[in-house]
């Protein structure tokens, strides 16, 4: 029988292992990916949580892995159909390809801050997205503020687009608390004097090592955490941004002017499944509107609304980097058991 | 309509004959304000804008100060429409952001209970047997201005600019909270972002200072301030506002309301004995004019005779960096008579 | 009768006796009146051979420590004691020579070069021989001073002192003095014979005559020099402890009180803080030694105290749990210096409990027993629990004071050097307990119990839970069955040091169990690390302590490991494997089951994960 | 300064400009761990001079990195040292030494 095929939708870290281990099973696969270039959010970013392991140790690898298989970049899925046993992707730069199951490894966007206009995203240059203070380390993209001031004032605010019902968003995207965190300690290094505050609600440091980060930025770089969701940003003199929030814990209002405002934007589907493409959902959408599921949370079955039809990584929900690896591995198994007895 | 976003809202400004209905404050406080505006409107513009002397005030101090039941105000108002009817104009020109909040709630009300616009009928016919019409349209005193900008710019040699270096003048604009905030509709820009005064100021040349205190309100409110006790509430706001725009130091500020213009003027006395402190840097204060005075004087009107040597803080700086001319002997002379000067205060200079 | 050589000598003797009197006054004048009266009656009275006993048994022959280290022991002895044979014979010496008593003090000292030969059977035998034989006897205690600072642990020592630079001179010098008598002594002797047995085995072995000629003046000199140099050094290093010690026995012996507040320069608080040898005994019993921690240990503490700076940072970091004043050779009162000179640091701090008037009014009848259990009660719920049963068990009226708020007893504050401003909580207390008109007040807590029985003069006596409840077993009012279970039990601080109290509690465990020996207990137990006198050691260094702790205390794998301190049991349980219980939760369980008890907590598991 | 009968009030802001007042500053270097207090309130829980008065410690830790150094200093008054506080504290802050220092602080910590 001819070797089987599986398409992949997506080529983040996701899509990039499932690709090599399903290569590995002995399956072909193409990977189908609307940007330029493979990699997801990791080639933007600079350092991994919670030991500052640069991106590119966790990039490469992935990279390496898929050598030889044919990738088509910048081709987006545009129709994904199914009759009988085979399913056929359409792109909208005109590629067909019919595979015997679909592997979906779309992942996330993260949240528009332009959408919270009262952080003042796109109208004052000091806000930043958590995503471009990343590029900013990276070199990828110029500091918001002149780098050689005395003691720049940096300020973090956690759950932007997460836990927010006026974004339409109730989930908790999980990582934004722990990379605060860590962007906070790299910001204190490397620039020595300088002063970080972070507005959070609560502090989910949920993972091994984090709370010895949360611990280093306390104690080792005096991060200020202070317990109040920021209400407004507004203009300072000489482009500055002057931040209003309670600190809940005092009771008091509290005024500070800041040089970068970083907003720790949450996640968001890619692919938002929505009543009109529901012919592909996996059973009802899971948690938080949007997102994927392909199975209750706790039991392995699969809901299997059209055989052959799998999703893996971040597109099933806000993951980090290693949930996404692991569900990418385990999801690829689960189509070469499917695979086996299709044969 | 196309929806547009609200910063881009165009409020329409009938070009021509205007009934025109004065502010009981502007008039007592900022007279020179008052004839200003009529007189570039009518001499300047050429407009027709009639103004009959039997009007009276729109109730708002009383009505902000719950002294009047609502039935009072919608006969007075009744009565102003009856002059205008009487009058044979359609266009309602109000000269205060209060009583232009007033105009508009009654014929708001009017609108969802036309019952209560009846029985105002009633009312005014049993006790002055008169008649009254709807306004066409009720536009405010900066609404004009604002339209005809450019008119009033090509007539003027004058730029908000500092004459010696060039600069634009770094403004503040405060928009009365009544203007937009009430019907948003009836404001340029709307709500958030009334474009009124800021658009006034840089088609003049100047640039809007953009302070994060800047919609707050300026404490003025008659329900603040009539009553000693609660005027603290009253300047404590004004100090918020004025603390958070100092660090700009804007030049001037430019008001529509004749109530904000008088209290954010009047504050900065109080706050200086008060705490010691003047929010700008040479201890003058910061000039505050109405867009009257401000129309007045890219026209070369005399100062003087716009009665800005009436304010608290001193213009003479502001007039400087425009280099406008100002004789300062008459500053104190009232149709060639001397009048004594008001006395020093011990902080702000003057 | 005189050779310039012996002038360096004499210049440093007699500028050390001018400033050592100077600072003696200095320090005695600070005295206040009181005290200058104790020690004009003390002069001429049987205290001051007491003391003179005790300045032999102490000063020169070291006696305590004998008893805890022979060796170490033998050392100081031989160095201070035959140092006092040689100025003795010396004088004996000069006195018999000559005839008349007063001779010149050097003439003594260099003897043996102004008269090299001598004849007659005292002077050439006896005294010679006594001479020499006191010489050897400082020799060898020098030896094994050297050998302990290449190798202390042959001396028995796991720590010694790091000294400062001006304490390592002075010992360059001390230990340069005799070697050098003994070569000079020999090159006399090689020059002009006679001589002992051990300057001529000296002379013979290294001097021979045509040297030695050229090398006697040159010796003698270097051996004046050494002794002028060291006797220079002396005020101003440890050896000053040399003198003083002497003179601060006569002052206790004299009942001499020390001076109120911190003032290391003033009457007995001076001499105290200035009788500090620096010998190091007090570094091994230090429970923080055992975890690395050797920052703040007395030797440190006091030396810094005189130098008067950066003694800050150490006087707040000392457990305080008594162990190095235990220790002290000298007896110098450690805790008190520590506390007091924590009261001039934090002088600053106001702390006002004037809002405890009219709280916990319990105006109630007689009763037999008042039970206080302070703060940390109501962290271990357990053995409040054991206690009152215990006590219904026994049938002993009581009323338990703090059931439901409890004011301090006030030690921690003591302990933080705040004792003033624990006046209020210390009348609050007293007035509630009197209140309660009881006959015996009874605390779980050795803090409280301390602090109840020295503080606060109570109308009525005060127990820990342990004295009373081996009453209660005397008595017969409680009676338990031995079971095999063993036992090892941690001597609170605040219990045995503190209060003196070591048998009550090991009579309870004897009666229900078998009591497992331990390498350090009594009143050399260890610390559990997270006494309350430590005001800025980090979390992590107490719990090094605590672990080193526990490593003592289970050390004979015994099944319980049983204290009668809440803090401590806290403490141990955070971090130990073995279950931790207080002697009244082992006095309740024990009375259900006799048999070895099962083990209520799971061994942590330890997976080893070969690669 | 003339009587108005009236007086314009303070913004209630806490003003986190300015950097952390010196003493503070000293005081946290001294104890480090003082940083480390997420305001969990189990010491104000266990607190025995809080059963009688207000004396919460998280709070007090609060001020002093608000820089409320009056507030902080007048309430660190009722602590009686007792360390019941330390014993529970989660994150092993050395309370007992805060407060001493608290309530000891002057405009310039000096000791």
């Amino acid at each position: 029988m001819s070797q089987q095929k599986v398409a992949i939708v997506g080529a983040g870290p996701a899509g990039l292992q499932a690709a090599a281990t399903l290569v590995s099973l002995g399956v072909s696969v193409e990977i189908f990916e609307r940007n330029g270039s493979p990699g997801g959010h990791l080639k933007q970013w600079h350092a991994l949580f919670p030991h500052f392991q640069n991106a590119t140790h966790a990039l490469n690898p992935l990279l390496n892995g898929v050598k030889g298989i044919t990738m088509h970049l910048g081709s987006k899925v545009s129709e994904i159909s199914h009759n009988g046993n085979t399913w056929r992707l359409l792109s909208d730069d005109g590629l067909k390809y019919e595979s015997d199951a679909v592997l979906l490894t779309t992942g996330f966007n993260l949240f528009d801050a332009s959408r919270k206009e009262e952080y003042g995203y796109g109208v004052y240059p000091g806000v930043v997205t958590s995503a471009q203070l990343e590029e900013m380390f990276n070199g990828q993209r110029p500091w918001p503020f002149d780098k050689s001031l005395a003691a720049p004032k940096i300020g973090f605010v956690h759950c932007v687009g997460s836990r927010d019902v006026k974004c339409g968003n109730r989930f908790c995207s999980k990582v934004c608390c722990v990379t605060a965190v860590k962007q906070a300690i790299e910001i204190r290094k490397r620039f020595s004097d300088s002063a970080v505050t972070c507005f959070y609600m609560d502090l989910r440091m949920y993972g091994l090592g984090f709370e010895e980060l949360y611990h280093e930025a306390q104690v080792n770089h005096q991060v200020q955490f202070i317990r109040g969701r920021l209400s407004e940003a507004s203009p300072a003199v000489s482009g500055k941004i002057q931040v209003k929030a309670e600190d809940t814990l005092m009771g008091r209002p509290l005024k500070l002017t800041l040089d970068m405002l970083v907003l720790m934007v949450g996640m968001e589907p890619a692919v938002k499944l929505t009543a009109q493409n529901n012919h592909l959902a996996l059973g009802k959408p899971g948690f938080g509107d949007g997102f994927m599921a392909d199975r209750e949370l706790n039991t392995p079955e699969y809901l299997q609304v059209t055989p052959g039809l799998f999703v893996a990584g971040a597109c099933k929900g806000p993951a980090s980097l290693p949930d996404t690896i692991q569900d990418a591995k385990a999801v690829s198994v689960d189509v070469y058991n499917f695979l086996k007895t299709k044969s | 309509m196309a929806n547009i976003s609200w910063k881009d809202y165009e409020k329409r400004v009938p070009d021509d004959h205007f009934f025109y209905v004065r502010s009981c404050i502007r008039q007592t406080f900022f007279p020179g304000a008052e004839t200003a505006l009529l007189n570039i409107l009518r001499n300047e513009l050429g407009k027709d804008v009639f103004e009959d002397s039997r009007h009276t005030t729109c109730t708002g101090i009383g009505y902000h100060s719950d002294i009047i039941p609502l039935e009072t105000i919608m006969t007075m108002v009744a009565r102003q429409l009856s002059l205008m009817t009487e009058a044979g104009y359609r266009n309602l020109l109000v000269s205060c952001v209060t009583s232009f909040g007033i105009y508009l709630e009654m014929l708001d009300m009017w609108k969802h209970f036309p019952e209560k616009l009846e029985q105002t009928r009633d009312a005014l016919r049993k006790t002055t047997g008169r008649e009254f019409e709807l306004p066409q349209s009720v536009v405010h005193a900066s609404d004009v201005v604002f339209h005809f900008r450019n008119e009033i710019l090509k007539r003027s040699s004058v730029r908000l600019m500092n004459c010696k270096s060039g600069e634009p003048l770094k403004v503040v604009e405060h928009v009365g909270c009544h203007y937009a905030k009430i019907f948003p509709h009836e404001g340029f820009g709307g709500a958030e972002f009334p474009s009124v005064l800021s658009g006034l100021v840089e088609s003049w040349g100047g640039t809007v200072v953009d302070y994060p205190e800047r919609r707050h309100c300026c404490g003025f409110g008659f329900r603040h301030y009539l009553i000693q006790e609660n005027r603290g509430y009253s300047v404590s706001n004004a100090k918020v506002k004025f603390e958070s725009m100092a660090p700009f130091q804007p030049d001037f500020i430019v008001a529509n309301c004749p109530g904000c213009a008088m209290f954010l003027d009047k504050w900065q006395y109080t706050l200086a004995e008060m705490t010691g402190k003047t929010f700008s840097a040479h201890g003058h204060g910061i000039p505050v004019l109405t867009h009257e005075e401000l129309a007045g004087l890219m026209l070369g009107m005399d100062p003087w005779k716009l009665g800005l040597q009436m304010h608290q803080v001193q213009v003479e700086s502001l007039l400087d960096k425009l280099g406008i001319l100002y004789a300062p002997i008459e500053k104190y002379r009232l149709a060639g008579v001397d009048i004594k000067p008001p006395a020093r205060p011990s902080v702000l200079m003057v | 009768m005189y050779h310039p050589f012996v002038l360096p000598f004499v210049v440093g003797f007699s500028v050390m006796g001018v400033v050592l009197v100077a600072r003696y006054i200095y320090w005695l004048r600070g005295m206040s009146p009181g005290n200058r009266q104790r020690v004009l009656w003390g002069f001429f009275s049987r205290s001051t051979l007491l003391a003179v006993k005790e300045i032999l048994q102490e000063s020169l022959l070291h006696l305590k420590i004998f008893r805890v280290n022979p060796l170490l022991g033998f050392m100081h002895a031989s160095l201070a004691f035959g140092w006092f044979m040689l100025i003795v014979g010396g004088k004996l010496e000069t006195w018999y020579y000559t005839g008349n008593f007063f001779n010149p003090p050097y003439y003594a000292i260099f003897f043996r070069y102004f008269e090299p030969l001598t004849e007659g059977f005292w002077m050439n035998g006896v005294l010679l021989f006594y001479m020499e034989l006191s010489l050897l006897i400082v020799l060898s205690g020098l030896s094994i001073a050297v050998v302990k600072r290449i190798r202390k642990k042959v001396v028995g020592m796991n720590n010694t002192t790091r000294h400062n630079p001006a304490n390592r001179i002075a010992l360059f010098f001390l230990w340069m003095v005799f070697p050098l008598r003994l070569m000079a002594e020999s090159a006399t002797v090689a020059v002009h014979g006679g001589g002992s047995f051990l300057t001529t085995v000296t002379s013979s072995l290294f001097l021979s005559h045509d040297w030695a000629v050229w090398l006697e003046l040159p010796l003698w000199w270097a051996y004046s020099t050494g002794l002028g140099l060291f006797f220079l050094a002396l005020p101003f290093s440890r050896y000053l402890h040399i003198p003083t010690e002497m003179v601060m026995l006569l002052l206790k012996k004299w009942g001499v009180q020390p001076e109120p507040g911190f003032n290391p320069e003033k009457g007995v608080q001076a001499f105290e803080v200035h009788s500090c040898p620096g010998c190091g005994v007090c570094l091994d019993v230090c429970p923080a030694m055992g975890a690395g921690i050797n920052s703040f240990q007395s030797a440190y503490f006091v030396r810094q105290v005189r130098a008067g700076h950066n003694y800050e940072t150490i006087a707040d970091m000392c457990l305080n749990c008594g162990a190095c004043k235990e220790a002290c050779p000298v007896g110098i009162s450690l805790e008190s210096l520590r506390l007091d000179a924590r009261s001039h640091l934090h002088r600053k701090a106001n702390f006002d409990h004037r809002y405890l008037h009219g709280t916990m009014t319990l105006w109630r009848d007689t009763t037999e027993v008042v039970l206080y259990t302070g703060c940390m009660g109501r962290i271990n719920p357990k053995t409040t629990q054991a206690v009152k049963s215990l006590l219904h068990e026994a049938g002993v009226k009581f009323i338990h004071l703090d059931e439901h708020e409890s004011i301090c007893c006030g030690r921690p504050m003591a302990l933080a050097g705040a004792a003033e401003q624990a006046k209020m909580l210390i009348q609050r207390n007293r007035e509630l307990i009197h209140g309660q008109n009881g006959q015996l007040l009874v605390t779980t807590c050795p803090i409280c119990y301390r602090y109840f029985s020295s503080e606060y003069d109570l109308n009525i006596p005060v127990l820990h839970h342990s004295q009373f409840l081996w009453q209660l077993i005397e008595t017969q009012k409680l009676n338990r069955h031995k079971g095999n279970l063993r036992y090892a039990y941690h001597d609170p601080c605040e219990l045995g040091r503190g209060a003196n109290c070591y048998d009550e509690p090991r009579n309870l465990l004897y009666t229900v169990g078998e009591l497992v020996a331990l390498s350090s207990e009594r009143n050399k137990a260890l610390c559990c690390g997270n006494n309350i006198g430590s005001l800025t050691l980090a979390e992590e260094q107490k719990q090094k302590i605590t672990a080193n702790t526990l490593t003592v205390l289970s050390e004979n794998s015994p099944d319980y490991i049983v204290t009668a301190c809440p803090m401590c049991k806290n403490t141990l349980s955070r971090q130990s494997t073995l279950p931790v219980r207080d002697l009244a939760e082992v006095m309740l369980e024990c009375k259900e089951v006799n048999v070895a008890g099962s083990r209520t907590r799971k061994k942590q598991a330890s997976v080893n994960v070969t690669p | 300064m003339i009587n108005f009968g009236y007086t314009a009030s303070e913004s209630r802001h806490i003003d986190m400009d300015e950097r952390l007042h010196p003493a503070i500053e000293k005081m946290l270097h001294r104890e480090p761990s003082l940083k480390e207090c997420i305001a969990c309130g189990r010491c104000a829980a266990v607190c025995t001079a809080g059963y009688f008065t207000g004396m919460q410690f998280y709070r007090l830790n609060l001020m002093a990195h608000r820089g409320l150094i009056n507030e902080m200093k007048q309430a660190a008054r009722a602590c009686m040292l007792c360390g019941k506080c330390q014993m529970t504290c989660p994150k092993g802050v050395n309370i007992r030494h805060g407060v001493l220092l608290m309530s000891q602080i002057t405009d310039v910590l000096d000791v």
